[in-house]
């Protein structure tokens, strides 16, 4: 079916889903969630305002995780040449071992210690005594075992509660060691509201103890560093190919396919392009203000976005040759991508699609899903902050409640001897005039259709509601979301770890996605779904006599 | 290699663990409670142990996976999580109208010590629990034991619910274990099949093996009924099938309501189904009936037939405790050679009884409870194996040391079937059998030279 | 190489068969004939046909085989074999005393002509044929179609035992076909579920998938009664699965005594189960349980839950028409790509139907009736293949090529499991499925890079 | 349990045994059987005659297979480089295909047909119009694919019926070829009365159309044949093995891993030493007529019997060097072949056996079962003539029946040019009075203990009374038997194709023969058959109160 002609949400007012949404809960549960659920009437730049990264509601069933999630699972977990020691009783460990897809290439020999899980495997005892020494020990036995570059150290729960003063901990052994640098995270999975709470923590202790350990000049013209990007499915290889193939040099990705030297270098480059804000923005900043690099936003999801942020990266660098080579590497890469598009498109035209995922996910999907003619009609974030729907510019006006008041915003000066703007007021100006914008993103809203449904910290309820009333062709969330959504025989696409499918980023990763969307929004499976005796129930034998 | 910084040599370790062979507490309480009717897990901690509960289960079983959680903020963890409890409570018979609320700490909550039962009167006398409606709870301090200990804690608080009338019902209660659902379907099949009738519990069967039918069921057909789970204190008897999962409830249930129970292994393999039908009979005083003798008849028929391929093979095997000892006995009736286990739930018992299981095999068996897969890929090292019977994560080691591999036990991520053929009973014998067969078959036939090559094997 | 003078380069071949893909008639009327119970098939022929039927049927059952042969001897041969078939009788029943003796011909009995009607009224006026006891038969000359064409030609000998009573017995002929054991066992698991009373025959179940008990029956307890054979006059209607081996039995119930048939497909994946449940449904006039549904459903559920790995996956296939047709229906239906497809059975209707079911797929399917494994060999060096289904002799290809490889159909002599678990049916669907992910994902386990490598899949 | 003391018929009187086996029988089949059942009373050189090579008895369910099985599946099969392609339906062809582990070794890159099935898949119109075309067709279609060094064509059942003159046809595409031999050969299924029928016409046309064809000198000292050695299990690549360490040069195998150009040099030796003398010794006695070359009996089945026959052949050559040297390797050979009996010893010892199979072979492992202290209490052969059982002495007094003269027996005179006697009649004589047993075999039953019992053509019907009765400790016969045997709780030793092992020959082979049969007679699995609830089937309900 397509709803090209209909409004988002096809014969459904609105007002009515959310209506419809929201009813079940009790009053004040529907209070707060009206204010998560927000039919999108972006004007320019005027758009509504929608609460978010508030705390999630208990006992309702929420896609979300915790902040060891968002500072272990998403940002460490990447880098391949770190240890990753959780501190706490085995199943954290456990749970984050292998499960996120976020892929790795250390060559024949290099470190790669992410097929590793390990624990302190807290104990009763350990609790009730303390698990400091334990961790000391722990420490000790990777480092006799791996003699690794570097240990990272994280909390769970209970750690906290107890008052294991894990940061000593670490700075005892790394004083210890001498050949290994040693810290820790407290991130232990109660603070904040969400994983973004995870990923403040990993920043901010990235850039205290790693950042700046190594300023030996690296080879290349163009330095930059890509924050935000995971190299999920492999997206990370997709953008080096690119960047390499446009001569741009990434000296650090936070943190997709990283090493610990890459953070170490990061205030070497000239740039820093981020393409997840939301879960790396701190970092940027941070940067900034001590070493004085500039950053901008770029998005290498979809085709079109790829382009659009190469050229703001060659712009960026104001010198020809390279704003020539970008112009060269787009034209040879877009004809296979526009023959795949218009090879999937009569058949994707007009779908409509549903994304609840991340911080600004469903938002650069969304581009990709706009590149195949289908239609975005609900969306929404896992853990975004308001900014992140609203856009940057709201972010004075945004009031810092009590949880996120917990978590450290370090502060952070020009570096005495290694500040150095990369770029002076005017040159900022003068770019800015050009269109490359400095310090700042858009939100979701505003690049949403008119009266289509944007939702925050979306749950199992109103997802199934949402599925139900709208029939949307497909429905992107995580692995929790997957099969009670697809049990409604609607396709189920997993943007956090792609299913088994990526790389999704760039060119190559564009035309992959066409290719599975196509697949999954026509495949034959969802006509299977009634039986025969199902679909004709009348009992009338008949025979062919052969 | 995926592995590459394992060492061949063994050094102890005190205070690290490295790829283990176990995870926490709550899960298993999680698996356990989906097998009640019509009951919504709830997690007491903060929502990241829940959102990877369910990931787990759920890419386990490509099912989906529903469970609450407290959401526990900072606050909450200074000031406890009764506040928070009560509202997901409210929430959750408002929202999803469960039947039962069956809840589990985690190692926040039990080391804050919120006290559940406390909580539970607190919502009783404030009217959040629907009339007819039940919140159940469990101690799951992810500090203590493993997944499996967490799974028989839940089995035991729904022991717990047993009322008896005074009045014997003629049923004999099951209590499987964590085994997968169609495992347990198959023990009722069978346990129907002899003639018993009974109260399966926990039985997840019809709740995580559900069809693709166009309508979601939050709270499928599946699922051991409140009413099942009451009346378990009228039973005759118990067969608890696993000690490590299933004993404590089988106890309980004979020391509170004097329900005679026995504590057998888990019926995997020729001998331990053997002795599971031979109670079942015993207990219930009924004949085996000629239709079971046949399928045990083609589980020897097999072995018998493919014994040259069985005989003296080296087996390594990581999982629980209840599997372990049952397929090690499997594989020693087998001829094979089962040379290194580890699981990753301490107990020291479990390690005496695999020595005597492998006992007179003629070589000393490499056995650790509490043990991790990093020792367990070592001990391979220094003694290299035919196969490898492991859960999912098990493949980093059957590639770097190019083992054949059969996936068994939980979790298994990467490959189908476990939702849909049991390996409990003899049929189950001739599936893992099947199993086992085809990777050292495929094997040879990989290795065999062209003029070693067979047609028939 | 194993298959080194193996051109890539395809030639024309007029009279030269290499690596068949099909064998000859006697087999497969030996085959149907252990269906029967407590028969023993009679093959009239020089003892080597006997014995080699016997070894194939061995070897891939893993079970004894009993049947009797003529031993021809170059007198037989030019004087005929009437003495030596009269003697077999006698022998056969004062030794053996089946209750029926299935003789079927052989190349050599049909060159020389030998007339087994008259044989049997022979032996029959001379008495030798136990009062009660019976003596059927069937004309399978080995240089007319296949091993297939022999099994129907026993079936249609089985129909030809009807004795119609003139009251109908309310219930339903199913006529399986070459299906394993299990597969029969299968069907009559679906069919009694769908509360039909029927008659199954040949029904192998319970004859070739036997226990190990330490005592051995020549005749034992399955197998469809004499009774039963001759009740299928009586019944309401016939349901044949698979023209090519049951369809001319039940035409002539049909023709001859007015039993109404509908021949289907063979009920191996989605559609061809669907067809045969509705079929029984609109046939006996009853409503599918929940139970099928739910079966079916869990099906249609891997089938989503997998898609990925089977969309658009290239297969070459080996096999018998009855089979290669549902499992060419199955593989289109998962979005999956079979475009080698050869039998060795002739008949130009095979070619229709495959392309039938192929249409509009986006490619020109290659597929041949009375072709050969050489000849599919070469398909694949042309164009490779994701992964080969075949017997167990297209291990060579799969070797040769580096295939993934299912073995399915008949013989398999390299692997069990065909004779415990079946492939017909929803579960049969499942386990099919199983098989295919299975090897598909074992090969991207093995050649997937370090950093593709996947946890979960 | 062992029987060491008893009788080999344990508690049973042989004679009892005898009436119990054919008692079921009708009178006249009775009496045939009971001349094919013999109750072992050998005397010195005093055997009690057997019937043997008779008709099989219709209905009667026997081991035995057909003259093609012999001719195509047993010589000829083994030969990697001719092509093999069967005239007549397809079954024969199909069932002869890779089912008999005789293995080959044809390098990385030699000829290898051994995988391949051809035929010409006869139809109902070549069976009424005559199939010589189709023939002269197909092998013009197998040269143009292969080009192979030769073809060989074998009639099955219909093609003698109908008339097919294969020789004209085979000797036509051979001149039309020039550079492949082809011929054919006339072994429908229905000729003789067993397998043996089929090495004999085998036998003829090998010698007719290949012995002989290549006069080229091969290098080596100590020249011989190994005839009769088919390699199943790679039992031929062990006796290769011992040769090569002896020093003696084997120009040609008949059949095992054995190729054209070897059969065709096959008259370039100096002795010929028979293994299977049932299916081979026409050809030894057609190459001692045409050629001179005399032949022994060897056997190298069982480590004594293989150093027994290495012995032999070295003191026929009479050169100390060669008589040293197989001392040599004797000794190197036979320690760790004791130490394996003796580690097995312990555990078979006094357990008896039951071997039926072949023309000779069930004498050939009646050594073998002894050297592990295993009795043979009883055994027979499939095809065996009456000198295979009685000794070789007998011929003169055999009679040859109908079905026996319809299979051809070649007349062969002295090669004009080529013969040359290897040895004067005086060498012989010597060599005799030193123990060289020229032309002579002993029969089976010399061999066996007193009161076994011998069976010619065993039947299903026979075999299962005896295991009954007997309750042997493992029972040897082919696929056929296997699991009707296994299903009374006696494991089964097929011997044919040795199941899924093997080699068995010579040193090594005898070792892993130990291992397979202690294995076989002390597997945990036939303590299996009965269930708890049938061994204990009162019905006492006990509890643990743990």
């Amino acid at each position: 079916m397509t709803t090209a002609m209909k409004k988002p949400t096809g014969d459904w007012q609105p007002a009515d889903i959310k209506a419809e949404l929201i009813k079940k809960y009790p009053a004040k549960i529907a209070r707060k969630r009206a204010k998560q659920i927000i039919i999108n009437e972006a004007q320019e730049n005027e758009t509504p305002e929608i609460m978010a990264n508030v705390r999630t509601i208990p006992g309702i069933i929420t896609m979300r995780g915790c902040t060891y999630a968002g500072c272990k699972g998403v940002i460490m977990g990447p880098t391949r040449d770190i240890v990753n020691l959780v501190h706490g009783p085995i199943g954290c460990s456990f749970y984050a071992w292998l499960t996120r897809r976020n892929q790795t290439d250390a060559g024949p020999d290099g470190d790669n210690f992410m097929t590793y899980c390990l624990s302190t495997d807290m104990q009763e005892q350990d609790i009730i005594f303390g698990g400091e020494k334990k961790l000391a020990a722990a420490i000790q036995e990777a480092y006799d075992l791996f003699h690794p570059r570097s240990i990272a150290v994280f909390a769970t729960c209970p750690v906290g509660l107890i008052g294991d003063d894990i940061h000593t901990v670490a700075a005892t052994m790394k004083e210890k060691f001498g050949d290994c640098n040693v810290y820790a995270f407290s991130c232990e999975g109660y603070k904040g509201v969400s994983q973004s709470a995870g990923h403040h923590i990993a920043n901010n202790q990235v850039f205290r103890h790693i950042v700046g350990e190594n300023d030996a000049e690296k080879p290349g013209k163009y330095k930059i560093n890509l924050l935000g990007e995971y190299n999920i499915g492999g997206d990370g290889f997709e953008i080096d190919r690119i960047f390499e193939k446009c001569g741009i040099t990434c000296i650090s990705t936070f943190s997709g396919n990283s090493t610990y030297d890459q953070f170490a270098s990061a205030h070497t480059v000239d740039l820093n392009a981020v393409m997840c804000h939301r879960s790396i923005n701190y970092v940027a900043d941070m940067l900034e203000t001590k070493f004085g690099i500039p950053w901008i936003k770029v998005n290498f999801i979809g085709a079109d976005s790829t382009a659009k942020s190469l050229r703001k990266i060659a712009q960026y660098f104001d010198d020809q040759a390279l704003i020539d080579r970008v112009e060269e590497v787009i034209e040879e890469e877009m004809p296979p991508v526009l023959a795949a598009r218009q090879e999937v498109r009569p058949r994707t035209e007009g779908k409509t699609a549903m994304i609840f995922i991340g911080g600004s996910r469903a938002h650069h999907y969304s581009f990709l899903f706009s590149e195949m003619g289908m239609k975005t009609i609900s969306a929404g974030h896992e853990f975004a902050h308001r900014d992140d729907y609203e856009g940057r510019r709201i972010l004075p006006h945004l009031k810092v409640d009590a949880d996120s008041r917990n978590i450290e915003e370090i502060e952070v000066n020009p570096d005495p001897t290694r500040y150095q703007p990369r770029k002076s007021a005017e040159e900022i100006e003068e770019l800015q005039k050009k269109g490359v914008p400095f310090n700042s993103y858009e939100g979701l809203m505003p690049d949403m259709e008119q009266g289509s449904i944007i939702i925050d910290d979306l749950n199992q309820h109103e997802a199934e509601k949402l599925v139900e009333m709208l029939k949307p062709d497909l429905f992107c969330a995580g692995i929790k979301e997957k099969y009670s959504v697809q049990k409604l025989g609607v396709p189920m696409k997993q943007l956090h770890s792609y299913d088994s499918g990526g790389p999704y980023a760039g060119f190559q990763g564009a035309i992959n996605f066409y290719q599975e969307i196509d697949r999954l929004v026509n495949s034959k499976v969802w006509s299977y779904m009634k039986a025969p005796w199902q679909e004709n129930p009348q009992l009338s034998a008949t025979y062919n006599w052969e | 290699m995926l592995l590459r910084h394992t060492p061949q040599e063994i050094t102890e370790r005190q205070a690290l663990t490295i790829n283990p062979a176990k995870t926490c507490q709550p899960i298993g309480a999680m698996y356990a409670a989906l097998g009640i009717h019509g009951c919504l897990p709830h997690s007491h901690g903060s929502q990241g142990c829940c959102a990877y509960h369910r990931s787990t289960l759920t890419r386990h079983y490509k099912e989906p996976i529903s469970a609450s959680t407290s959401s526990f903020t900072e606050g909450a963890s200074v000031f406890g999580g009764s506040a928070n409890m009560l509202q997901a409570i409210n929430n959750i018979f408002t929202v999803y109208q469960p039947e039962v609320i069956a809840v589990h700490t985690t190692c926040l909550s039990e080391t804050i010590g919120d006290d559940l039962p406390q909580i539970k009167k607190k919502a009783l006398d404030e009217g959040k629990i629907p009339a007819g409606k039940y919140v159940i709870s469990a101690s799951t301090p992810s500090y203590a034991g493993s997944h499996v200990t967490g799974f028989s804690n839940m089995v035991t608080s729904m022991a717990a619910m047993a009322a008896p009338t005074g009045k014997k019902n003629g049923k004999i209660n099951v209590i499987p274990g964590w085994v997968e659902p169609t495992d347990m379907e198959e023990i009722k099949r069978l346990v129907k099949l002899v003639g018993v009738s009974s109260i399966l519990f926990p039985d997840t069967s019809g709740v995580l093996n559900g069809p693709l039918s166009g309508e979601y069921k939050m709270f499928p057909e599946g699922g051991t009924t409140v009413a099942e789970l009451q009346a378990t204190g009228d039973s005759l008897a118990t067969l608890a099938l696993g000690d490590w999962c299933s004993g404590d409830a089988a106890r309980y249930l004979d020391k509170t309501h004097k329900v005679p129970c026995q504590v057998l292994d888990m019926p995997f393999g020729l001998k331990a189904t053997d002795r599971f039908i031979d109670a079942l009979r015993t207990t219930a005083g009924v004949n085996v009936p000629e239709e079971i003798g046949l399928e045990r008849g083609q589980l020897v028929d097999m072995i018998s037939d493919m014994h040259q391929y069985l005989y003296k093979k080296k087996v390594a095997l990581a999982g629980d405790p209840d599997q372990l000892i049952a397929i090690t006995e499997f594989l020693v009736s087998l001829d094979m050679c089962p040379v290194h286990i580890v699981t990753g739930t301490p107990g020291k018992k479990f390690e005496r009884r695999i020595k005597e299981l492998t006992e007179g095999m003629g070589y000393e068996v490499n056995v650790k409870a509490k043990g991790d897969l990093f020792l367990l890929h070592q001990w391979i090292k220094n003694e290299p194996v035919d196969l490898l019977i492991c859960n999912t994560y098990g493949k980093y080691i059957a590639r770097d040391e190019d083992l054949p591999f059969v996936r068994w036990g939980f979790p298994i991520l990467d490959r189908q079937g476990h939702q849909y053929f049991p390996t409990v009973g003899y049929k189950g014998g001739l599936r893992l059998l099947e199993k086992i067969l085809g990777v050292l078959m495929d094997r040879k036939d990989r290795d065999d030279s062209e003029s070693k090559f067979e047609l028939v094997l």
